[in-house]
């Protein structure tokens, strides 16, 4: 037999065509969608900002790096310069306190990459958002460094530290000078109404601003929600990201908030507050929309996303923390799973339980025709 | 009738048997593998816990208590554990034998699963009255189940990722389940009887 | 539809760029006969054709050389008039290129026809059955590609009470443009062929989609069917595979047809237009199908265009006709890129479902390296079938067959949409393949174990029969031994009885 | 005192009602070894180590032997074994090495029949004297012939691939 031989290395399976999309491309425009409000938060809290944000991508790329070393990448695993380990870096250093110190980049960077990642077998295969698993092991372990704010420099009327002093700052040679501190809105109002103060009171007291522009105390990630919002709709228009998680995380906090706020408005914070403070804008267009981590369907991703909303709202409001994304995240990321398997599309000429389509008896006017 | 559910609320959330107060995690770890008997166990787990915590109440508000027999307790519940869960078994034997066969081993374990016991003794450490025994055993029965189904579908979905050799199995269970805990931690302090 | 439903209404399939033109602006050209051709036995879906000449046997052109052999096959004719060479194995037109049995016919260069042939003036006299009785006889098959036996087709439509033929004029895959052609040239034709195939269904209309990417085909086809009532082209968006029956009948008629079912369930029969335009010269001049109009195509191909082929000629004959390969092609096809096989080499005849032949640059056919899936889910939303791609290549990963079976596997069309969009290059269609075939290697072991089974049992059987008939004459011969015995006995009493009674 | 006796009768009382409960919810215990030897393939081929597939299928039943002992069965009847004995089955122990034929030597057979009584599913085809043939259809690949041959002309050969049985090989990646 094998009249011409047999060419196994000449074997290709349709199709034969390819649209050209890359995971590359997607990666950079996600990372072109921060950009803006990276920047600006690079302005609001000065040189240690940046530091810390170089750091963190540094080590991110670094362990990435290694690991794939350790584990003899094969580039099923994701390579090097698919760009998903900066994003991840890029992302954890967006929710990270400013001013931190850099062991808390690297060792955030650690547990994001290694831990949350390519212990699970690298890119794809993880099942929880490595950016929010390291955000959350750092906020349990350290809380103090983890909440440790600083108010926006340009605002405040105080000086920002030079370039080597802001190196001084991450390294953690000299401490955050106590007068930039400040509190986040949403710790704030925690802590306040803990002490038995009513919220408008507190919120008339000295509340730290809120503004669209995010001119305020908070993370990279947490201070311009308009900048975050362009980034979200830029990524929406390419069809990078779909609409159900982002639109149903905003649902799923807004929607409670606000009806909580009409019965009780002097416990409840309005939904506006909600909105613009704490990580919820980043969460709902970057990490509820990381494909790995979220449901494969639409209808997955809006119940993905209300359940990311609600929790985040019932954490800030009920919980012990102050703020709650990353936590809500993290649990939907578990529920995942469950999710994509209940939640199908009705596969064409099957019902929704997957039986076929029940055959006409009798085709449509048979009969007549034959 | 809001702080029943409340109750349920924080014995499933956030006093999470398995994740917070560490008990059971034996079927956590070994039936976990795929979401069918996850559920199963999940109920039959749900079954025993509350017919025993009803069971061990009556037995030491009606037996031990007034005979001064405390002393016994351990004792007794344990006996009482192991006559509902034979009963489970019989029960699931009958009913699904699918079910019977997937649960395997695990069935009669539960009997030594040390959430039953804990929660028993928990009720009473607690004194709550039977209603709420019940509830509150029920509430632990369903985080118990919750977290079970959670993490069955976690590994059904890193059953085929291509997890490195020295990863695979028991490690890489272990790093997803701690980081599960970690997203439960969200609910720690979670005002809910407020 | 609505503005609500326009909003909700699922997307599916892809828009890939076409390459359709210039190759579907050029005029058709005629392909010489070559010096010998090689037909496959197997060109059609279903049992291989068996052989009716004998080697150096003289046969014309248009003779049979191969009868249909079972329910589902189709007849095979000489492409030319000349002597067969041979009856052995060539590689099949299959990415593997495993060999197939074939007819090997040396062309005498007159390319005489036949005189058997019933060309028929009045088909619309003919008995519907006659009409599929004489597309059996002429071995048409579906021209678009699965080259399902047409006469079958027309047959069971109407003894299912069809009552809408669907012709398929979408030919969605990029880069061909022989059905674009073919509605441009022959119109009319392929309108009789219609009305010859509504005649032998039993059908009341026809609707003829055509995507709206080809705007000369559709006037010329509207013009060829405004004399007749029952005919309607229908244009449809230009979407990738709009070419496939389940999407096709769904948008011309809106029925869905249920898993697993034919179209005829739903009251509708698909066909290609190729096939009509077959259809046609097989009723009206009763000649059988022994060529095809095929499109040469792709980055490789000195000038693309369409060409008119005999069945049975190499596929480096006709791309040597049509220009030469230019440069090294990266893939060589036949049929479409989305959905066609990839040749091992040239040296592989064409057959009658040979819609295109492609020589892809390696631009075209973009060959990368499998990444990690990243659960972007741009397959799902590409799936004309709304399957979960990624899921079901993740089960076969795993090895997880069954899995991958409960998530819809064997709903697949294969239409390699999923494959197309996915940013990681991975080779969706090729896990699938690879289950789908493993699937049908378990089903062929399970039989032959069932097979096995019971010639195990008739092998036993036949053993105890064989022990019981040896018991049986052993017992006779005893009996009988006994009763000679016996019967010696007796006539020895008898004797001495005799003797004695001499005596006394 | 009343520790003894209260014990005791908790004892007795869950024990009756588990009795009782017994009793409603009995199950038959059914070891199905019919059940299970109708999914071998019937040859008694001997190749699993056991007295023929009765053998066998008892030993499966009882847990001696693992649902993947069956050669010529391969990876099919494997499996279908697994799923109705319950167990789990480790792939990776079932030699499959595909579909095997026996195939004889015409240069080396010598036609003495010896073969013939082996084939368990009468395969062979042959007249003393005269060179043996295989049926491609009827062999299973059991190999049981080819151990009787005198002169080893019986060979087993991996069944040839057609076209239209051809697997699509794995992506190399996976």
């Amino acid at each position: 037999m094998n009249a011409d031989g047999y060419h196994a290395e000449r074997i290709f399976a349709s199709p034969h065509a390819h649209g050209g999309a890359e995971i590359r491309r997607t990666m950079l425009q996600v990372l072109l969608a921060l950009a803006p409000a990276t920047l600006f938060g690079f302005w609001l809290y000065g040189w240690p900002a940046f530091f810390l944000w170089l750091l963190t991508l540094f080590f991110a790329q670094t362990f990435e790096f290694i690991s794939l070393r350790l584990t003899g990448n094969t580039g099923q695993t994701g390579s090097p310069g698919d760009g998903s380990a900066l994003l991840t870096g890029w992302l954890l250093a967006m929710t990270l306190p400013p001013w931190s110190p850099w062991w808390v980049g690297a060792l955030g960077a650690f547990i994001a990459i290694v831990i949350g990642k390519q212990v699970f077998g690298g890119l794809g295969q993880n099942v929880f958002n490595p950016a929010m698993a390291a955000r959350v092991a750092l906020l349990v372990s350290f809380p103090l460094q983890l909440t440790a704010w600083v108010a926006p420099l340009p605002f405040s009327g105080l000086a920002a530290p030079g370039f080597l002093d802001s190196l001084r700052i991450t390294l953690g040679q000299i401490p955050v000078p106590d007068a930039m501190t400040s509190a986040s809105l949403l710790g704030h109002v925690k802590t306040e109404l803990s002490r038995g103060v009513g919220l408008a009171q507190v919120l008339a007291a000295d509340a730290p601003r809120l503004s669209w522009l995010g001119v305020r105390s908070g993370s990279l990630g947490e201070s311009s929600s308009l900048l975050l919002l362009m980034g979200g709709t830029f990524l929406l228009a390419t069809r990078v990201i779909r609409w159900q998680a982002p639109l149903g995380v905003l649902a799923g906090a807004l929607i409670p908030a606000a009806i909580a706020h009409g019965i009780a408005p002097e416990t409840y914070l309005d939904a506006a507050s909600h909105l613009l403070s704490g990580a919820l804008m980043l969460g709902a267009f970057f990490i509820a929309t990381d494909y790995v981590t979220s449901p494969a369907t639409g209808a997955g991703r809006l119940i993905f996303g209300l359940g990311v909303g609600l929790l985040t709202w019932i954490i800030r409001t009920l919980g012990g923390y102050p703020e709650g994304v990353a936590f809500a995240i993290l649990f939907m990321n578990a529920l995942t799973p469950i999710i994509d398997r209940y939640v199908r599309p009705r596969i064409l000429g099957r019902t929704r339980s997957g039986q076929p389509l029940r055959r006409p008896a009798t085709p449509p006017g048979a009969g007549k025709g034959a | 009738m809001s702080e029943l559910l409340l109750l349920l609320i924080s014995t499933a959330l956030v006093n999470n048997v398995v994740l917070i107060k560490f008990l059971g995690l034996c079927p956590v770890m070994g039936v976990s593998r795929n979401l069918e008997s996850a559920l199963g166990m999940g109920m039959a787990t749900t079954f025993v816990l509350t017919l025993a915590a009803a069971a061990s109440w009556m037995l030491e508000h009606w037996l031990l208590a007034p005979f001064g027999l405390e002393f016994l307790r351990i004792l007794t519940f344990i006996l009482v554990i192991a006559s509902v869960v034979q009963f489970t078994e019989m029960f699931v034997k009958k009913t699904s034998p699918g079910l019977y066969q997937a649960l395997g081993i695990y069935l009669p374990l539960i009997t030594t699963n040390c959430a039953v016991l804990g929660v028993s003794l928990l009720n009473v450490q607690q004194e709550y009255g039977f209603f709420w025994s019940l509830a509150y055993a029920f509430g632990s029965a369903v985080g118990f189940t919750l977290v079970l189904m959670i993490f069955a579908g976690l590994r059904e979905r890193i059953a085929l990722s291509r997890v490195p050799a020295a990863f695979a199995g028991a490690p890489i269970a272990f790093v997803t389940i701690s980081l599960m805990a970690l997203a439960f931690m969200g609910f720690s302090g979670l005002n809910v009887q407020g | 539809m609505g503005l609500m439903e326009k909003f909700f209404a699922r997307s599916w399939g892809v828009h890939p760029r076409d390459y359709k033109r210039p190759a579907a602006d050029a005029p058709v050209r005629v392909m010489p006969m070559p010096e010998r051709l090689y037909l496959s036995l197997a060109q059609h879906l279903g049992a291989p054709a068996r052989p009716v000449v004998l080697v150096g046997q003289t046969v014309k052109k248009g003779e049979k050389l191969a009868d249909p052999q079972g329910a589902v096959s189709a007849a095979i004719h000489a492409p030319t008039s000349g002597v067969i060479a041979a009856i052995g194995e060539i590689p099949a037109p299959h990415p593997s290129g495993l060999p197939v049995q074939a007819v090997i016919l040396e062309a005498d260069g007159r390319d005489e026809w036949c005189e058997s042939l019933k060309p028929c003036a009045d088909p619309f006299g003919l008995d519907p059955d006659e009409i599929s009785r004489r597309v059996a006889d002429a071995g048409v098959v579906g021209m678009g590609g699965a080259a399902f036996p047409s006469a079958l087709k027309l047959s069971s439509s109407r003894k299912a009470g069809v009552t809408t033929l669907v012709m398929n004029g979408g030919e969605c895959e990029p880069y061909l443009s022989c059905d674009d052609r073919l509605m441009r040239d022959e119109a009319e034709t392929i309108v009789d062929g219609i009305r010859l195939m509504l005649h032998a269904i039993g059908a009341k209309e026809a609707l003829v989609g055509i995507e709206d990417n080809k705007p000369e085909a559709i006037a010329a086809m509207q013009k060829a069917t405004a004399a007749h009532g029952n005919v309607h082209v229908r244009p449809i968006p230009a979407r990738y595979p709009m070419g496939s029956e389940k999407q096709l009948v769904q948008t011309l008629t809106g029925r869905e047809i249920p898993a697993g079912a034919l179209p005829a369930e739903v009251g509708v029969a698909v066909h290609n237009v190729g096939t009509a335009r077959a259809v046609s010269e097989a009723i009206r001049s009763g000649r059988p199908l022994v060529s095809r109009l095929l499109t040469v195509n792709g980055g490789c191909v000195g000038t693309p265009g369409n060409i008119v082929a005999p069945i049975g000629a190499l596929v480096e004959e006709v791309i040597a006709f049509a220009g030469g390969i230019e440069g090294t092609p990266a893939r060589l096809v036949m049929g479409g890129p989305m959905m066609g096989a990839s040749l091992p080499h040239a040296r592989i005849p064409v057959i009658k479902g040979t819609s295109g032949i492609l020589a892809l640059d390696a631009a075209q056919a973009h060959v990368r390296h499998e990444e990690a899936c990243i659960r972007c889910a741009s397959c799902a939303r590409a799936c004309p079938i709304q399957l979960m791609p990624l899921d079901i290549a993740r089960h076969i990963r795993g090895g997880d067959l069954k899995g991958a079976v409960r998530l819809g596997l064997k709903d697949c069309i294969a239409c390699g949409c999923c494959a197309y969009v996915c940013p990681a290059h991975i080779p969706l269609v090729q896990y699938f393949s690879h289950a789908k075939g493993s699937l049908a290697a378990e089903d062929r072991a399970r039989q032959k174990t069932e097979a096995t089974r019971k010639l195990a049992a008739a092998r036993s059987e036949r053993l105890a029969r064989e022990a019981r008939e040896k018991a049986e004459i052993a017992a006779r011969r005893k009996a009988e031994r006994e009763a000679a015995k016996a019967a010696a006995a007796a006539a020895a009493a008898a004797s001495a009885k005799s003797a004695g009674e001499m005596s006394a | 005192m009343i520790a003894i006796l209260s014990l005791t009768l908790l004892g007795a009382a869950l024990g009756l009602l588990l009795g009782i409960a017994g009793r409603l919810l009995a199950v038959e215990a059914n070891a199905d070894v019919a059940g299970v030897e109708s999914l071998l393939p019937g040859t008694n081929c001997g190749q699993c180590g056991f007295p023929g597939c009765a053998g066998a299928a008892a030993a499966m039943v009882s847990g001696a032997a693992p649902p993947g002992c069956c050669p010529p069965g391969g990876k099919a009847v494997a499996l279908a074994l697994a799923e109705k004995l319950g167990v789990s089955l480790d792939l990776s122990s079932v030699v499959d090495e595909g579909p095997k034929l026996a195939v004889v030597a015409e240069d080396l057979c010598i036609g003495c029949c010896r073969c013939l009584k082996y084939c368990p599913t009468d395969a062979i085809l042959g007249a003393p004297k005269q060179i043996h043939n295989v049926l491609k259809e009827a062999c299973t690949g059991c190999a049981a012939c080819v151990e009787h041959c005198p002169t080893e002309a019986l060979v087993m050969q991996p069944m040839p691939v057609s076209w239209q049985h051809w697997v699509m090989p794995k992506p190399a990646a996976a």
